[in-house]
């Protein structure tokens, strides 16, 4: 009893930690004064000013789909290299997960301009296509590490089930492995999104004209200071996001209920 | 049947030598020579960059990016883990929730929650307005080691909590049992059985905070205030301002340094995991 | 007098409003080897989880020493365990595994070698001391988590099904070291099997359950030859049961026949249960029985030949070493107390 | 392609640097449609348009680097002919060595280098660079995450030139930055700005551009540029030589120097302007302020930053070895 | 005559280098039903994961209909596999389960319902369907395996120690249902079992392995009344194996007496060993006895008392219906045709 309430303590205290930058921002999006530094009252003209702002609704719309294509696609080449590096013998193993260590390690900089530079040298016209195959590429390594501890645990007599009763090694990825990882999976495409949303050296050096994404537009704002019209953006995400959650919580735990009923 | 799965590998393996290895080559590349490469002719080779590279001020560089990173890793993991085991524990519907809210923050630009950090951290900043409300001494929180380990906990440790929280979750909960049965008390039990069953997402998640620490820029630039370089920093700045060749030898003697570790780590794991190595 | 040690009052567990132990009252001496006999599903493991401490009792009580202990989580219990699945842990070696309690008990480095190793021997498994739990066999797997608990000498061993993968040579002998065991080192064992034979054999007490519902509790002579129902008598061992008639003391009726037997005590004309064991009857000639049949199956047993006689409209099993062929006709004789009458049960 | 026979041009620019209702002004008026990128940055820009794989018609930029890339022969001379505003642009910003003829890039906005301190902590006279060793304000000084901004500091207060390559004064420039780096606040990458309007630090060295701005928002605090001299420096307009819309560009760039733009763009940035007929019709309390407006003597002091080509290397290991230690 | 449908040539399977199954030949027909019998780790699991694909073997080949099928997946061979270790899908309740096999065959959904529930009636497990499998008894996960493998109705179908968690009422049960499957549908099974009895009674023909080396093959009265050599005997039943000497034909000295018997075609005064059924040794008298002896244990085993009787150095198992007391002198009798003479094995 009394560990249930620490842990909902430290819950609290953590969730704390995590969301007190994220109310500052909030609360800077209502500041009049255009400046981080001071307050100068409460306004919603940031909010105004964000609806009109073009760059920022065609930047919002790239990292979003960019984030979307990029964890999905690199949750999806990740999860199966991983399976096949699950059942690597140790040396290949730890060469495959040396070199897949490297864009985890490199500095942004040295991916965004190594990554340039191959895609001039394949002749390949910087844009949407190029800021895609790089976000994918920092993607996979994360959710490669995110499957294989997964993996790891798994009762590989399971699989052989799935096998032995007629299911392809495909279905039984399916139906039988994939499952069993999905904890592993979800939390590779979490970190690949979140990578993807947040990334802007790669970014920047490897997109073309016209396609720009939030990160870049606030990174290039960072010398005038950025504008609280970001933090509103920010603000609206966030609200939009928290809203869906609650929505989804409700509807499971009433579909719960109605099961329940249901099942008596 | 393994053969066959190791085939599922090789479409990344393609990829990787695209697009990793061949960056990472030509980082080599760069390494290795004077100003740029752009002509094969003109191409003249050196060690000179490594050589810049090992002089006191530079190592000093590297085992301050490297103790940081370390001691970030280690605070992530040591303040990640319980969440992962509550979020483990909570129930069904709950679990997604809370984990989503547990990334959400990082769903918001990093460089807008590191200014709010700074808003909260400053002289003037909230945490000092309420102490000096409350009739206490200020502090000198912002631009200091303290700071950059706080930007990189705060940054980096939902890839901590992430990796260990799916270990945790469905964890055969017989050998719990049986681990209690033989007298093991809770802490007992989880430093003996439920710490080493994790410990494959433990290792996930030191290499996701520790790599990318090791490397970070903003980070120490905005929250430490520039004034200890560290080595992410160090090729963050010899890259933009156009030093390739120095740039890219900091980063493959990085890449050496950081990998020959793990290399070294995983020796030690051999011998307890029967040969499978870090996994 | 004894000591009870183990004291199960008024136990009931629901799973989802199920009841899977209903109203459960069992006590273990010390030094007894009770065994829970019953069949799949009836909620053997169960108890022995309450016992354990891995399930909380939804009512009644279970004491320890005279002591409530409901609340007492499982490390605390002086009661060590052998899961049914094994549950050993993938992330340590076979040594390891078995070292697991004796480290946690602080024991010096020297004695944990031996006494590991001692165990080891024990079960047949000395030189498996560094192999991966998961590159053994089945019955190799068992063996470990039965010198995992073994190790640890505790008051009170939980055994569920700790042979079941194994064969019968090597079953015999770990029955025998089993007991030896618990005899010499003077644990009390709560043992859970599924083998009528090992139960009988090894046990002082045998307790029956059939649905969460304890049938009989006695000692294995008094369980094989005087079973409390019908359920028992055929649950512990294979047996014929007739719809009969009592007709009066010493006299019953079925098949159509009149029988002497060696009850008494039922009202007059009472229904009730013949039981008899198939290797009570005899085969005889057709003119020599007392019942005239007709050999309808003849299944080689090794010990003996399984015959299922048809005789007045019923099934008879017997065993018999002598074989006889299919379809002859054949006489059944049988003694007075071969004939066990039993009430009948309610379902 | 999509727009049928629409012409489109690409800009490149900095952040925040344009009111960027003149771009859709423009399309309106000129029947172009603009692509508008911006950049961190002129390094990052410089790395990318060098690399060859961008098309943009117009990029804005620091001075320095447009010498650097008409040296290389990455822009395009222009057609003056398309530009008649530049008509308005001040004697004093052509004709400068970064682009000696004047036949690159139409200068943009205009500025300088200096203190910015509040006056409520820093009593004291302010008019030299000495103020930012002086111990009292230890930890109270924001210097710049920028090497040639920081390095100016120091070579104008040895009175050297602060594009200077000479070993000796290089060293003692470094002397200088080391000895200061124990009162040194943070080297601040942009963050100058606010955290002096919030009073984070007293002294900062800061551009005047952000300078106006901060000085909008706190009135405690004031900017000056120290007698021993600073940087100038100018963002200005060109034509990459990979430009397939060189006239629309032209007709771009035209179009931002006419006076209107100009003055709407001043509106929104508080830059310093280089047109002659706009800066008379500024607001007031903006012309009378010294970071948008500084004297005549102020300038004369000042410097331009010029490409160093490889001897930037030299600067590079410097300032490294400085923010290492 | 009868088609070989799976063939093992000279198959060896190294782990490690160690050899744990040692060129093994063993063929099974259409529609029989083999039996591998053998102690705890001598590759009886081993064998079967090479007959179903997941191991490969170290040399030798498997013939599937005549063809090599070494390379064979497991899912493209027309075998399905009842788990030691039951290997049920978590994720999946009882009836997806058992419906595994069949949506991949993409039958009706109408179909499936109904096969499943068929099979699930069968298994005893009617009210299960909807049941998470971590909320099962070891016996009834145990039954769900069996059912998610016989709903195939598969060519050949392997089960290792299928009812090893079963009490013997619903084993046998289960060995009826399992046995009249097989010949209804005319499914070939190779069944792993450690219960001797099981084996007997269900198996067309018999494996015995020990050590990863196949010591007889034959039917269930071959393998127990002819055993090959001492371990055969020794594991297929309890059995006295003492040492003698073949004086002559039908004339062997053991225990320093000389006994008549049924074997001949030894050579002269070769050492062999006699083996005993305890079962055909029959308490007597003192002096009645072939043998003098005393009583030195009794053991009540439900159908039978098993005694061992100290006699001439020897202690023979004696297995009888009547209970001698313990320390009583008695005699032992037995017939010529109870005392088997075999060939000392080499080891
Ligand atoms: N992956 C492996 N690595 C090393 N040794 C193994 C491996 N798998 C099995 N063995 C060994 O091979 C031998 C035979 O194992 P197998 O599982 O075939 O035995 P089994 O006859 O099924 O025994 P049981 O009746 O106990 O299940 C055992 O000694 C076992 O320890
Ligand atoms: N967690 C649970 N939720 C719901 N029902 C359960 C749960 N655990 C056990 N049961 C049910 O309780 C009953 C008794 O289970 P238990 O495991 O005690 O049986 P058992 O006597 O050990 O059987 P077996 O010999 O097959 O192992 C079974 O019907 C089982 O399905
Ligand atoms: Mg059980
Ligand atoms: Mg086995």
């Amino acid at each position: 009893m009394v560990k249930r309430y620490i842990s909902k303590f430290y819950m609290i205290l953590m969730f704390i930690f995590l969301y007190a930058p994220i109310a500052v921002l909030a609360v800077y999006s209502f500041n009049s004064s255009k400046s981080r530094g001071a307050w100068g009252g409460f306004t919603l003209k940031w909010y105004v000013e964000l609806f009109n702002d073009r760059d920022i609704k065609s930047a919002l719309y790239y990292t979003i789909l960019v984030a979307l294509l990029s964890a999905l696609i690199s949750t999806i080449i990740g999860t199966i290299s991983a399976i096949g590096i699950h059942n690597m013998k140790h040396k290949q193993k730890a060469l495959i997960l040396n070199i897949n260590y490297l864009p985890i390690l490199n500095p942004d900089i040295v991916t965004g301009i190594a990554l340039m530079i191959l895609y001039l040298s394949l002749n390949l016209k910087l844009g949407f296509l190029t800021m895609l195959l790089s976000h994918i590429t920092f993607g996979i390594p994360y959710v490669i590490l995110a499957v294989l501890p997964k993996l790891k645990q798994m009762n590989k007599h399971i699989t052989e089930a799935a096998l032995d009763l007629g299911a392809t090694p495909l279905y039984a990825l399916r139906k039988v492995l994939l499952p069993q990882i999905k904890p592993g999976i979800i939390t590779g495409f979490l970190i690949a999104f979140t990578l993807s949303i947040d990334d802007f050296v790669i970014s920047f050096f490897t997109t073309g004209s016209g396609v720009n994404n939030l990160s870049m537009v606030i990174y290039s704002m960072a010398r005038r200071g950025i504008k609280p019209t970001i933090n509103a953006l920010s603000t609206l995400m966030l609200a939009v996001v928290l809203g869906l959650l609650l929505l989804i919580n409700k509807r499971s735990s009433f579909d719960k209920k109605h099961v329940k009923k249901v099942g008596k | 049947m393994k053969n066959k799965a190791k085939l599922l590998t090789y479409p990344y393996i393609v990829w990787m030598g695209l697009f990793i290895i061949l960056p990472v080559l030509l980082v080599f590349l760069y390494s290795i020579t004077f100003n740029e490469i752009n002509n094969i002719k003109t191409i003249s080779f050196t060690i000179n960059n490594y050589k810049m590279f090992f002089t006191p001020v530079y190592i000093q560089v590297t085992l301050r990016s490297i103790y940081l990173a370390a001691l970030s890793t280690i605070i992530c993991l040591a303040l990640g883990y319980p969440i992962a085991m509550i979020i483990a524990n909570s129930k069904m519907t709950s679990k997604s929730i809370l984990l989503l809210l547990f990334i959400l923050p990082m769903w918001m630009n990093m460089l807008l929650r590191t200014y709010a950090w700074m808003t909260i951290l400053g002289n003037n900043g909230l945490i000092n307005t309420l102490l000096a409300n409350l009739g206490l001494p200020t502090l000198n929180l912002l631009y200091n080691n303290g700071a950059v380990i706080l930007g990189m906990v705060y940054n980096f440790i939902p890839f901590m909590v992430l990796p260990i929280y799916t270990t945790l979750s469905k964890m055969d909960n017989s050998l719990i049992e049986v681990s209690e049965d033989l007298g093991a008390n809770k802490v007992q039990t989880f430093i003996k059985v439920i710490f080493p069953l994790s410990l494959p997402g433990v290792i996930s998640g030191i290499i996701m905070v520790f790599m990318p620490a090791v490397s970070s820029f903003v980070i120490p630039k905005l929250l430490g205030g520039g004034k200890d370089a560290l080595i992410g920093t160090l090729i963050e700045k010899l890259f933009s301002l156009g030093d390739w060749n120095f740039g890219s030898a900091v980063s493959i003697v990085m890449m050496f340094i950081i990998l020959l570790s793990m290399a070294v780590m995983n020796r030690f794991d051999v011998d307890k995991e029967g040969g499978a190595g870090l996994w | 007098m004894k000591k009870k040690i183990i004291e199960l009052k008024n136990i009931t567990k629901n799973f989802n409003d199920e009841t899977v132990l209903d109203n459960i009252n069992l006590y273990v001496n010390e030094n007894e080897f009770v065994t829970l006999l019953g069949p799949s599903g009836c909620g053997k493991t169960t108890t022995l989880r309450i016992i354990g401490g891995f399930e909380t009792p939804t009512e009644g009580n279970l004491f320890f020493d005279g002591k409530i202990i409901n609340d007492i989580p499982p490390y605390k219990r002086q009661i060590n365990t052998v899961f049914q699945k094994y549950a050993l842990f993938p992330h340590l070696n076979v040594f390891e595994n078995i070292a697991f309690g004796l480290k946690i008990k602080k024991l010096k480095k020297s004695e944990i070698t031996y006494k590991v190793n001692k165990i080891l021997k024990l079960v047949g498994l000395e030189n498996f001391c560094n192999r991966d739990i998961n590159s053994l066999s089945g019955g190799q797997q068992q063996r470990i988590a039965i010198a995992r608990a073994l190790v640890n000498e505790p008051k009170v061993l939980l055994l569920d099904e700790p042979l079941g993968a194994l064969d019968l040579k090597l079953r015999k002998e770990m029955q025998i070291e089993l007991k030896n065991m618990q005899k010499r080192i003077g644990i009390t064992f709560v043992y859970v099997t599924h083998d009528q034979e090992e139960a009988l054999t090894m046990s002082d007490t045998v307790a029956i359950l059939n649905e969460g519902v304890i049938q009989q509790i006695g000692t294995p002579v008094d369980i094989y030859n005087e079973p409390k129902n019908a359920f028992v008598a055929n649950f512990i061992g294979e047996s014929n049961i007739i719809d009969g008639i009592m007709l009066d003391d010493y006299k019953v009726m079925f098949c159509n026949k009149v029988f002497t037997c060696v009850d008494k005590g039922f009202s007059k004309d009472e229904n009730i249960d013949v039981v008899i064991r198939p290797e009570d009857l005899v085969i005889t000639d057709e003119n020599k029985g007392l019942l005239k049949g007709v050999i309808k199956s003849v299944i080689f047993k090794g010990v003996h030949y399984e015959m299922l006689v048809n005789a007045e409209d019923f099934e008879f099993m017997v065993h018999s070493t002598l074989k006889f062929p299919l379809g002859s006709n054949v006489g059944l004789t049988l003694t007075p107390e071969d004939i066990h009458i039993m009430k009948k049960s309610n379902n | 392609k999509n727009s049928g026979d629409k012409a489109e041009i690409k800009v490149l620019n900095y952040g925040q640097y344009i009111d960027k209702t003149l771009l859709t002004e423009f399309e309106d008026k000129y029947n172009v449609k603009i692509i508008y990128d911006i950049y961190p940055a002129p390094e990052d820009m410089y790395t990318k348009v060098k690399a060859g794989g961008t098309d943009y018609d117009v990029i804005i930029t620091g001075e320095y680097m447009i010498e650097r890339m008409i040296n290389e022969g990455m822009l395009a001379k222009l057609d003056y002919d398309n530009i008649p505003n530049f008509e308005f642009v001040d004697e004093k910003f052509k004709n400068q060595p970064y682009d000696s003829n004047n036949e690159y890039a139409v200068p943009y906005f205009w500025g300088t280098l200096g203190l910015l301190y509040n006056t409520k902590a820093v009593t004291e006279k302010v008019d030299s660079w000495d103020i930012l060793w002086n111990e009292k304000y230890a930890n109270r000084i924001l210097m710049m995450d920028s090497q040639r901004d920081t390095m100016a500091v120091a070579f104008k207060k040895l009175g050297y030139s602060l594009n200077s390559t000479n070993e000796q004064e290089l060293k003692e420039v470094k002397q200088l930055l080391l000895m200061q780096k124990p009162l040194v606040m943070a080297y601040v990458v942009d963050e100058a700005l606010a955290m002096m309007i919030a009073e984070e630090a007293d002294i900062a060295l800061i551009w005047s551009s952000e300078a106006a701005s901060a000085m909008g928002s706190n009135e405690n605090l004031n900017y000056i540029i120290p007698k021993e001299g600073s940087n100038i420096w100018i963002d200005a307009m060109c034509v990459p030589a990979t430009s397939s819309h060189k006239k629309e560009a032209e007709l771009f760039i035209n179009f931002m120097t006419s006076k209107e733009s100009t003055l709407k763009n001043i509106d929104e940035l508080w830059y310093s302007t280089v047109h002659t007929e706009a800066v008379k019709e500024v607001e007031e309390f903006l012309f009378d302020n010294p970071a948008f407006n500084p004297s005549d003597e102020d300038v004369k002091r000042t410097e331009m930053f010029r490409d160093l080509i490889d001897e930037i290397k030299v600067y590079n290991k410097l300032w490294t070895e400085v923010i290492a230690d």
